[in-house]
C-alpha cells in the first residue's frame, strides 16, 4: 500500500489504483461520463481531471487512467485549474448535446450553459465510447467509431446491420445519454439496424434473448429452452422431486 | 555474401572504397529522384541522360549511376543534377539540355552556365552545391548522403561509412551506449525534444518480456518532407541506428512506421532491409555477434495523428491508430505493454554518428541544451525554399535570409511559423531567436518536426490560423472532446472572423478555448492544436481584434473585409493590376494612377498580389460586410 | 467460521415472507419480483424456495467478462453493480435461474447472503432457510442439495 | 403513496373501456381498505343502493389494504365487494392465498368492474399492461381448469381468481376461488362475477409495495410475529391441526351445531376433527402469503370420494358433516373440494344442504321429489347434492338459492339456520351467548368472521369469558366487530387477532402508510366502516326485526350435550349492543355518533 494524498486528505490504497478509484473510496466526488467501471477505463470525455503534483510538478491528468504509483502523489480534485478544465468539457459536449440528461446536472452544477451554436444539430451522442467498449468487452465486437474528428460517430461497420451484433443490448444498457434506442415487437428485437428473432420461453413464453444472444454465450439448448424465471421453477421441480425421496 | 564478424564489413568497404577511387575521375552523372525533383521530371532526365549515352554508344566508361540518389533538399531547384568529377551542380535540367550537358560538362569539362544556380541577390554563380549559399550555411549531417548515396544499393551506402557504427557499437558493452547517448544530449528528432539517451535508458531497465524500438516516419505536416528525403535517400542510416538503439537496450525486433503517401520510402527501406539482411547486418547473429534483430516496415494508417507515439503503436498492434492515455511511459509499457523506444527517424540517424565520433563532437554542434544539427523543411514566402540542416542554435534571421534567400519579391517578412500544423507564428521581433528546442517551445511556437514556413505581409494571421485549424479539425481523431469538440469551436469562432461575422469577445473565446484545449487534451495532437491560434492571439493581437470587431483583414486576405486601394504616388499606372482583376473593377489609363470601383470590387486580392511596386493596400471598410 | 445457507423445502409452508424480506433488504419494497430467493409453490402443498446455490464452478462467473462477479471470502458470488454492463451473459448461463438483471438498476441481481446476515433466514417462520456454521454436517446437508439438483439437471439433458 | 400503491383500476365490462384513476386518499386514511374502503367506493360509485345484485348495475371490487403484499402479520388478504345477491347486504367477501398481494405488485389497491361485458371474458393484468380477454372458451371450466388454462394462457407465474360453473350458473352462494383453493367464499359474490360475465381476474405483477417507514415497518412485525410466536394458537394449534382443530373443542362446549342446529353436540364428531384430519387426509399444511401459521390444509381423500385439494376448514369439516349428520371426513373433505372447484360457499352449501335433510327428515320434502335420499348421515347423497347445486341440475337447483329461500318454498322459514338469510357457521348461539348476538348484528347476516366472540368465550383469548353469561357481551362484541373491521380493511388476516390487537395493528399501518394509527383510531376506524355497512343495511331496508337468528336458537333448549338446556338470549343482549354502539333503540346510528365517525346518512 502506498500513501497519497486527496484534497488534503490522506489516502491509503494499492499502488496502481486510480485516482478516481482512490478518491470515490475516499467520499471525494469526480465526475465522470466516459468511465464506466466495468469497461477498461479510456480518458476520452476529459471530464474526471484532477491536479496532480508529482516530483515537484503539477499537471492535470485524467483520474480515471492515472494510477497511484507513487508514494507522497498530491492530488487536488477542486482546483480552479480543474474546475476550468470541467467547464470547458462540459461546454463542449453541452454544445452539442444540450438536451442530454446526464449532462445536464452537470452543467448545473458547474455553471455551464449550453450556448446552442449555429448550424450544430442537437445531438445526444457524447461519443464517450462506453457502447463500442462494452461490445468490445463483450467479444461481440459489433460496434466502432467510424469517421474522425467532429465527424466521429458510433455505428456496426460500414454503416450496415453487423453479423457480429448479438442483440445483446450492452450498448444501450451503458450509454449515459440514452442515445442508443432499441425497441421490441412482436416477436423481434430491433437495434443498430437489425432485427433479431427472439427466442421464445417454452413455458411462459416470455421473449427473453435472441437466438445470436443464446448461440453466442455458449447456453445449452436444453437450458435455453426456458426463460430464466421458468428455468428457475424447473429446477425447484426437480428439487421437489428429489425431496420426495428423501 | 554474409557478413560473420566486424572485421569482414570493414574489408569489404575497403574493397568498395578502393573501387570508388579507382573511378573517382571517371563520368559520372547524378540526377535526383527526390520526389520534388521528380515532380519537376526528373525521370525524363534521367532517361534522356541513357538515350544520349547510349546514342553516343559511349564505350568510354561513363558509369552512369544517374539512379535514384536520394533528395539533394534544394527541391525548389529541381531537377538538379550532379556531374561528376567536379560535383558541378546543375539545377532545372530539361531533358533537352543533355545533349549539351553531354557535349561540353561530361567530355570536355566545361561548365554550361545557364544552368548554374546564381545567388538571387548577387547573381554570381554557383559552380558546386557548397559554393551555393543555401548550402553553405548549411551543416549536412544527417542529410550527408542524401542525395549521394544510392539508397537501393547497401555497397554504396557501406562505401560511404554505414555501419561503422554499428561495428563500433557491437564492440562496446550495451550500457556504454546509452551512456554514451545521454552524454551527447541528443533530443528526439519528432518534436517532442525528449531526450533520447533518458529514453533509451528507461527501456534497458524496464522489466518485460520483449523489448521494441520503433522509428516514427510517419511524417504528416503539410509541407514537411525530411522525413521522406532521409527515408528515401539515405534507408541504412536509419536502419545502421535502429540496431544500435536495439542492442543497446536490448530489443530483437523493430518497426519503422512509414507514412502511407511514401511508398517511394517504404520501398527504399525494404529494399534496405532485404539488402542488409543478406548481408548479416540484420536477422540472427548480426556480425557473429551473437545479437539478434529484426525490422519490418509498416505502413502508416494514413491518418496525421497516426504519428502520435501511442496512435502509431496502436496501428502497429492491428488497432485503430488512435492515441491512448498513457500515464505510464511507453518505454515502460509500450508496444504490446513491452517496454519500447520509439524514436523519429532523424533521431535513429544521428545515433550512429554519435557512436562513431563520441558525445564530445556531438555536443560541439548546436547549443548546449540543444546540440546536434536539425532539419527543416523551409518553405513559404522565400526565395529559396527545401530541406535545411542547420546546428541548433542558427537564428532564425539566417535561416530565412541567408539560407532562404529572403522574402519572394522582397515583401516585407511578417512571420514564421514553425513545427507544423500545431506550430507557432513568430513575428520579426522574434527573427534573432535562436533555434532549439527550448527556445522555440518558450516562444509559443515549437520545433515540431521541423516545418518552417515564411509569410509575408499578405498573410492574414486570422487566415493563416483558419488555415491550420481546418487542417486539425479534419485531422483529429475525434476519440476526446476536447480536441473533437473544442477544434471545431475554434474553427466556428475563426471561419466567422474570416468572413466578417466576428463578433467582440471572439478572441476571448478563441483564448479560453485555446487554453482549455491545450490544458485537456488526450495526446500531443490535441495539446498542441491551439497553438496556431494561441501564437497569433500573442504576437498579432491587433489582427484578431480587428477582425473582431472593425472586420477589417489588413493582410487584404479576407474576403469582403477590406478594399483595395491603390496609392496614386507608388502607382505608376503599369496596368498589371487591372489585367489581373476578374471583374474589371480597377480602371485607369497606362501611366496614370489607377483606381478602383468598389462597386465591382469582390476583394479577390488578386490586384494586390500582381502589383510590382506594393502600390495597393488594403484599407478599412466603413460597413464590413 | 465460514456459514452455508440451507434449505430445507420440506419444511417450508410458502407463506413468501423470505422473497419479501429480501426484497425490502436489498431494494427497499415489498418486491418478489427482484428477489433474490424465490419460492414455488407446487400444487399438493409442496414448496421450493430457491437461492443462487454459490456453485463452486460458477457460470454466471465465467460468463461475465467485466469482472462484475467475483467470489467474496465467504465464498460468496456477488455482483459489483458499477462494473455491470448489462450483456446478461450471466443470466443467460446459469441454469438454474438464480441470476437476473434489472433493468432499472441496469445491473445483476443475485443472492449475495446479504453480506453475511441473510434476511431470508431471519424472517423465515419455520426454519426451513438456516444459515448455518460451513461444519462438515452442514457442508454435507449442502453438498446433497446441490447434487440432488445437479442429479436432476443431468437426468434432463440425458 | 406507501403501503397503498395509490392507484385504482376501473373496467367497464359494457363497453370495455380500462381506466386507472388515482387512488382517494382520504378515503383510504379513513376506511383504510379492502372491506372498509372497497365499501365506501361501491356506495360512492353505485349511488342507487336498492340495485339489483345480479344487475350490471352491481360494482364489483377486488379490493387490497395497505398490508397486502408487505411483510406485514399474515399480509395476503384481498376483499371482493359488492351487494350480495344471497342477503341483499353489502357484501365483503374475504380471502387469503397469492392474489391479492400480487394485485399490489401490479401496482393496484382496486379494481373495480362495473357493467357486464356481452360475452365471457376474463381480465388479464399485468402491471401496466390490462386487457379484457375473451373467455369463451373457458365458460363452463371449473376453477381448477380455468386457473390452468389461463396460466398457460398468459404467465405460469399469474395469479388467478375466478368462478366455477355455480357463479356462472347464479348460485346464490356461489364463491370466486383464488389460487385454486381459497375462496373468497360467503354472501354470493361469484354470482355476481357470474352476472355481470367475467370469469377470472387473472394478475402479475412485478413491481413493489413501498412502506413509509422501512425500518420502523420491520420492527414493528417483528414485535407482531413475536406476539403471534408466542400464541398457543397462532404458533401450535393452526399450525398442527388448522381451524378444524375447533371441532373437538366447540363439541366439548355442547355449541357444535348438528343435523341443521336441532342440538349442539355430535356424537361422532372426533371422526370430523382437525386431530383425525392430520393423521388421515392431511397432506402438508399450507401458508397464505405472509403468514407463520400456515393454518392451510393441503389433503387428499381415496377410495369413493378420492381427490385431492385444500381444506377442510373447521367450518367447513362442520357444515359437511356434524350438521349434516355426516362423520365421514372424506366426504366432507371432497364435498369441500367440490365446493372449490366449482366455486361455491362450504358453509351456505352444507348448512342448506342440512336443511333440505330436515325437510326431507321433517317430510316435507320426498325422495321423488330430491332424486336421492336425503336423510341425516347420508354422505353419498350430500356429496352429490353438492355438484347438483353448482351446475343447478334437478333438486340442486332448489338449493341453488341457499335454505332461507328452500325452507320458504316448503313454508317452514325457520328452518332455514340464517341471520338475514345467511347461513350461520359452526358455533351454537345457546351455547355461545356471544356468537349469537354476533350472528344476529353481523351486518352481513350469519357469519362467524365479523366479530369473533369463539375467541373469549371457548379459546379464552384474548381473556376468558364465560359462554352462557350474556353481560359483557355487547361491549366485547362491538370492540371485536370493530376491531376486526379494521384488519379486514387492512389486508391482514383476521387469524392474527387471536394474538394482535389494535397496537400493532396500528405500528404496521403506521409505519407503512406514514399515516398516524393509533390502537384508538385503529378501532375507532372499524367503528366508521362498521356504522358504513350498518348504514347501508338501514338504506336498503333491514330493520330491527332483522337483527335476529332463527326462533329455534332463541326458544329451543339444547336437547342433548354439555350444554343441553340452553337457549339463545339474544333479546336480552340487543339493547345493550345498540347502546354500546351509540345507535337508538331502534338500532339507527345517532347523530352524535355519525358526528363523531364523520359519516352521513345514506
Amino acid at each position: 500500500m502506498i500513501e497519497i494524498t486527496i484534497d488534503g486528505q490522506t489516502v491509503s490504497v494499492e499502488p496502481g489504483t486510480t485516482l478516481l478509484k482512490a478518491a470515490r473510496a475516499a467520499g471525494i466526488e469526480i465526475p465522470t461520463l466516459c468511465a464506466h467501471e466495468g469497461l477498461p477505463p479510456e480518458g476520452n470525455c476529459r471530464l474526471c481531471s484532477v491536479e496532480v503534483t508529482e516530483r515537484g510538478k503539477t499537471r492535470l491528468a485524467m483520474s480515471c487512467m492515472y494510477p497511484a504509483n507513487r508514494d507522497g502523489l498530491v492530488v487536488r480534485t477542486d482546483t480552479d485549474r480543474v474546475r476550468t478544465a470541467r467547464r470547458f468539457v462540459l461546454q463542449m459536449l453541452a454544445d452539442r448535446n444540450p438536451k442530454a440528461p446526464a449532462l445536464r446536472s452537470l452543467c448545473e452544477e458547474y455553471g455551464v450553459t449550453p450556448s446552442a451554436p449555429e448550424g450544430v444539430e442537437p445531438e445526444l451522442c457524447i461519443r464517450c465510447g462506453r457502447c463500442v467498449r462494452a461490445c468490445e468487452t463483450n467479444g461481440t465486437n459489433a460496434l466502432s467509431f467510424a469517421g474522425r474528428g467532429w465527424e466521429r460517430e458510433v455505428t456496426p461497420p460500414f454503416h450496415e446491420a453487423s453479423e457480429d451484433c448479438i442483440g445483446c443490448l450492452s450498448c444501450a444498457e451503458v450509454c449515459p445519454t440514452g442515445r442508443i434506442t432499441w425497441e421490441e415487437k412482436g416477436r423481434k428485437r430491433s437495434i443498430w439496424g437489425r432485427a433479431f428473432d427472439m427466442v421464445e420461453c417454452e413455458r411462459c413464453h416470455d421473449r427473453y434473448a435472441t437466438l445470436e444472444q443464446l448461440r453466442f454465450t455458449g447456453t445449452d439448448p436444453e437450458t435455453a429452452r426456458l426463460c430464466p424465471r421458468c428455468r428457475k421453477t424447473l429446477q425447484q421441480g426437480r428439487i421437489r422431486l428429489g425431496n420426495r425421496e428423501l | 555474401m554474409r557478413l560473420t564478424d566486424p572485421k569482414a564489413l570493414d574489408e569489404w568497404r575497403a574493397r568498395i572504397e578502393a573501387k570508388e577511387n579507382a573511378r573517382a575521375s571517371v563520368p559520372r552523372v547524378r540526377v535526383c529522384a527526390g520526389t520534388g525533383c521528380l515532380a519537376n521530371g526528373s525521370a525524363r532526365v534521367k532517361s534522356a541522360f541513357e538515350a544520349e549515352a547510349s546514342a553516343r554508344g559511349l564505350a568510354v566508361p561513363v558509369d552512369f549511376t544517374a539512379e535514384s540518389t536520394g533528395c539533394h533538399g534544394f527541391c525548389e531547384r529541381g531537377p538538379l543534377v550532379v556531374i561528376e568529377p567536379g560535383e558541378i551542380l546543375y539545377e532545372k535540367v530539361k531533358p533537352g539540355d543533355v545533349p549539351e550537358i553531354f557535349e561540353k560538362t561530361i567530355l570536355n569539362g566545361e561548365i554550361v552556365s545557364r544552368l548554374q544556380y546564381r545567388d538571387p541577390n548577387t547573381k554570381k554563380p554557383a559552380r558546386t552545391s557548397g559554393e551555393i549559399p543555401f548550402y553553405a550555411r548549411q551543416h549536412r549531417l544527417v542529410l550527408e548522403h542524401c542525395g549521394e548515396v544510392n539508397p537501393f544499393e547497401i555497397a554504396d551506402a557501406v562505401g560511404r561509412g554505414a555501419y561503422r557504427g554499428l561495428g563500433k557499437a557491437l564492440s562496446l558493452e550495451p550500457g556504454t551506449i546509452v551512456s554514451m547517448i545521454r552524454e551527447s544530449g541528443l533530443r528526439g528528432r519528432g518534436g517532442g525534444g525528449f531526450p533520447t539517451g533518458a529514453k533509451w535508458e528507461s527501456a534497458m531497465k524496464a522489466s518485460g518480456r520483449h523489448r521494441f524500438v520503433i522509428a516514427n516516419g510517419d511524417e504528416g505536416d503539410p509541407g514537411a518532407f525530411m522525413d521522406r528525403s532521409l527515408m528515401e535517400g539515405d534507408p541504412h542510416s536509419i536502419l545502421e541506428g535502429m540496431l544500435i538503439g536495439a542492442y543497446a537496450i536490448g530489443a530483437r525486433k523493430g518497426f519503422i512506421y512509414v507514412r502511407a503517401e511514401y511508398p517511394l520510402a517504404v520501398k527504399a527501406l525494404q529494399e534496405a532491409i532485404r539488402q542488409a539482411k543478406e548481408r548479416g547486418l540484420l536477422g540472427r547473429n548480426i556480425l557473429g555477434s551473437g545479437f539478434d534483430f529484426d525490422l519490418e516496415v509498416c505502413r502508416g494508417g494514413g491518418a496525421f495523428v497516426c504519428g502520435e507515439s501511442s496512435a502509431l503503436m496502436a496501428s502497429i498492434e492491428g488497432r485503430a491508430g488512435e492515441p491512448r492515455v498513457k500515464y505510464i511511459r511507453s518505454t515502460e509499457r509500450g508496444l504490446w505493454n513491452c517496454p519500447t523506444v520509439l524514436n523519429n527517424v532523424e533521431t535513429w540517424a544521428n545515433v550512429p554518428r554519435i557512436v562513431l565520433n563520441g558525445p564530445g563532437w556531438f555536443r560541439s554542434l548546436g547549443t548546449e541544451k540543444s546540440p546536434g544539427t536539425k532539419i527543416f523543411s523551409l518553405v513559404g514566402k522565400v526565395k529559396n525554399s527545401g530541406l535545411v540542416e542547420i546546428p541548433m542554435g542558427t537564428t532564425l534571421r539566417t535561416m530565412i535570409e541567408d539560407i532562404g534567400g529572403g522574402v519572394l519579391k522582397n515583401r516585407v517578412f511578417k512571420a514564421v511559423q514553425t513545427g507544423g500544423p500545431s506550430g507557432g507564428c513568430l513575428p520579426a521581433d522574434a527573427l534573432d531567436l535562436p533555434v532549439d528546442f527550448d527556445r522555440l517551445t518558450d516562444s509559443g511556437s515549437m520545433m515540431g518536426s521541423g516545418g518552417m514556413i515564411v509569410m509575408d505581409e499578405r498573410t492574414c494571421m486570422v487566415d493563416l490560423a483558419r488555415y491550420f485549424i481546418d487542417f486539425l479539425v479534419e485531422e483529429s481523431c475525434g476519440k476526446c472532446t476536447p480536441c473533437r469538440e473544442g477544434l471545431k469551436a475554434l474553427q466556428r469562432i475563426l471561419h466567422d472572423l474570416c468572413s466578417g461575422k466576428g463578433r467582440p469577445g471572439d478572441g476571448t473565446r478563441l483564448r479560453e478555448i485555446g487554453e482549455a484545449l491545450a490544458d485537456t487534451a488526450l495526446c500531443g495532437l490535441g495539446q498542441t492544436a491551439p497553438n496556431p491560434v494561441l501564437s497569433v492571439l500573442r504576437y498579432f493581437p491587433e489582427e484578431i481584434a480587428e477582425h473582431e470587431s472593425e472586420g477589417f483583414c489588413r493582410a487584404g486576405a479576407c474576403r469582403g473585409m477590406y478594399w483595395p486601394e491603390i496609392d496614386p504616388e507608388k502607382c505608376v499606372g503599369c496596368g498589371a493590376c487591372a489585367k489581373a482583376c476578374g471583374t474589371g473593377a480597377i480602371r485607369g489609363s497606362s501611366r496614370n494612377p489607377h483606381v478602383v470601383d468598389r462597386a465591382l470590387c469582390v476583394t479577390c486580392g488578386a490586384c494586390l498580389e500582381a502589383c510590382p511596386f506594393s502600390a495597393i493596400r488594403p484599407v478599412r471598410r466603413e460597413n464590413p460586410a | 467460521m465460514e456459514k452455508v445457507l440451507l434449505i430445507s423445502p420440506e419444511k417450508c409452508i410458502g407463506c413468501g415472507s423470505c422473497e419479501m424480506a429480501c426484497s425490502i433488504g436489498n431494494e427497499g419494497e415489498f418486491r418478489p419480483a427482484v428477489s433474490r430467493i424465490s419460492v414455488h409453490r407446487f400444487e399438493g402443498g409442496q414448496n421450493v424456495p430457491m437461492a443462487c446455490l454459490q456453485c463452486e464452478d460458477a457460470a454466471c462467473m465465467a460468463a461475465c467478462r467485466t469482472g462484475a462477479l467475483s467470489r467474496n471470502e465467504q465464498g460468496v458470488v456477488v455482483v459489483d453493480r458499477a462494473k455491470c454492463i448489462g450483456c446478461r451473459m450471466c443470466v443467460m448461463a446459469c441454469p438454474f435461474g438464480n441470476i437476473s438483471y434489472s433493468r432499472a438498476t441496469k445491473s445483476a441481481f443475485k443472492c449475495d447472503q446479504c453480506g453475511g446476515d441473510p434476511e431470508c433466514v431471519k424472517w423465515c417462520p419455520t426454519r426451513a432457510l438456516e444459515f448455518l456454521p460451513a461444519d462438515t454436517v452442514n457442508l454435507q446437508r449442502k453438498r446433497a442439495f446441490s447434487a440432488t439438483m445437479a442429479k436432476a439437471l443431468e437426468e434432463v439433458k440425458g | 403513496m406507501t403501503g397503498w400503491t395509490g392507484n385504482v383500476l376501473r373496467v367497464n365490462l359494457t363497453d370495455g373501456t380500462i381506466r386507472k384513476e388515482p387512488l382517494r386518499a382520504k378515503d383510504a386514511e379513513a376506511f383504510i381498505g379492502a372491506r372498509g374502503l372497497g365499501s365506501k367506493y361501491w356506495i360512492d360509485d353505485v349511488k342507487d343502493l336498492s340495485v339489483d345484485p345480479l344487475s350490471p348495475k352491481n360494482n364489483l371490487l377486488f379490493a387490497t389494504g395497505p398490508l397486502t403484499g408487505t411483510l406485514a402479520t399474515s399480509g395476503g388478504r384481498y376483499e371482493v365487494v359488492c351487494k350480495a345477491p344471497l342477503t341483499g347486504t353489502l357484501a365483503a367477501s374475504n380471502s387469503g392465498g397469492y392474489f391479492g398481494p400480487e394485485l399490489k405488485y401490479a401496482g393496484y389497491d382496486l379494481i373495480i368492474f362495473e357493467g357486464k361485458a356481452p360475452k365471457p371474458v376474463y381480465l388479464y393484468v399485468y402491471n401496466d399492461t390490462v386487457e379484457i380477454r375473451d373467455a369463451g372458451a373457458l365458460w363452463g371450466k371449473n376453477t381448477h381448469e380455468t386457473t390452468d388454462a389461463i396460466l398457460a394462457e398468459t404467465d405460469p407465474d399469474a395469479k388467478v381468481s375466478c368462478i366455477g360453473p355455480a357463479g356462472e350458473k347464479g348460485v346464490l352462494f356461489a364463491a370466486i376461488i383464488n389460487d385454486k383453493h381459497r375462496a373468497a367464499g360467503r354472501s354470493g359474490v361469484g354470482a355476481v362475477m357470474g352476472s355481470k360475465n367475467l370469469k377470472a381476474v387473472a394478475v402479475r405483477g412485478t413491481r413493489g409495495v413501498r412502506v413509509a417507514d422501512g425500518t420502523g415497518f420491520m420492527k414493528a412485525v417483528a414485535s407482531a410475529r413475536e406476539k403471534l410466536a408466542a400464541n398457543p394458537v397462532t404458533s401450535a394449534g393452526l399450525p398442527a391441526y388448522g381451524t378444524n382443530i375447533l371441532v373437538n373443542i366447540l363439541n366439548q362446549a355442547g355449541g357444535l351445531p348438528t343435523r341443521n342446529f336441532q342440538t349442539g353436540h355430535f356424537e361422532e364428531a372426533d371422526a370430523i376433527s382437525g386431530e383425525t384430519l392430520s393423521s388421515t387426509l392431511l397432506v402438508t399444511k399450507k401458508g397464505c402469503a405472509g403468514c407463520i401459521s400456515a393454518c392451510g390444509r393441503v389433503s387428499r381423500t381415496t377410495g369413493k370420494f378420492a381427490g385431492s385439494g385444500e381444506g377442510p376448514e373447521y367450518e367447513t369439516a362442520w357444515s359437511f358433516g356434524a350438521d349434516c349428520g355426516i362423520s365421514d371426513l372424506s366426504a366432507a373433505t371432497k364435498a369441500n373440494f367440490l365446493c372449490n372447484e366449482l366455486g361455491i360457499d362450504t358453509i351456505t352449501m352444507g348448512s342448506t344442504i342440512a336443511c333440505a335433510m330436515e325437510l326431507f327428515e321433517k317430510g316435507l320434502l320426498t325422495e321423488a321429489e330430491t332424486g336421492m335420499d336425503l336423510s341425516f348421515g347420508n354422505a353419498d347423497s350430500m356429496v352429490e347434492m353438492v355438484k347438483k347445486t353448482a351446475l343447478r341440475e334437478g333438486f340442486g337447483d332448489k338449493l341453488a338459492l341457499g335454505s332461507w329461500r328452500l325452507a320458504s318454498a316448503y313454508g317452514r322459514p325457520d328452518l332455514s339456520m340464517t341471520a338475514k338469510k345467511q347461513e350461520m357457521p359452526a358455533y351454537d348461539p345457546r351455547a355461545l351467548q356471544g356468537m349469537g348476538l354476533e350472528y344476529a348484528t353481523s351486518n352481513r347476516g350469519g357469519c362467524h368472521v365479523r366479530g369473533y366472540l369463539t375467541s373469549p368465550e371457548i379459546l379464552g383469548l384474548p381473556q376468558k369469558l364465560d359462554p352462557d353469561s350474556i353481560a359483557e357481551k355487547p361491549a366485547w362484541l362491538k370492540a371485536f366487530q370493530d376491531l376486526t373491521a379494521s384488519f379486514d380493511s387492512a389486508g391482514v388476516c383476521l387469524f392474527t387477532t387471536f394474538a394482535i390487537g389494535g397496537d400493532e395493528l396500528a405500528a404496521q399501518l403506521t409505519a407503512a402508510t406514514g399515516v398516524p394509527y393509533s390502537a384508538d383510531s385503529v378501532m375507532k376506524t372499524g367503528d366508521r366502516i362498521w356504522n358504513l355497512e350498518r348504514l347501508f343495511n338501514l338504506a336498503v331496508g333491514f330493520t330491527k326485526g332483522d337483527d335476529t337468528i332463527p326462533p329455534r336458537l332463541l326458544n329451543e333448549p339444547i336437547p342433548t350435550g354439555p350444554a343441553k338446556g340452553k337457549v339463545s338470549r339474544l333479546p336480552e343482549m340487543l339493547p345493550g349492543y345498540y347502546e354500546v354502539r351509540g345507535w337508538d333503540e331502534a338500532g339507527v346510528p345517532t347523530d352524535a355518533k355519525l358526528e363523531e365517525l364523520g359519516l352521513e346518512r345514506l
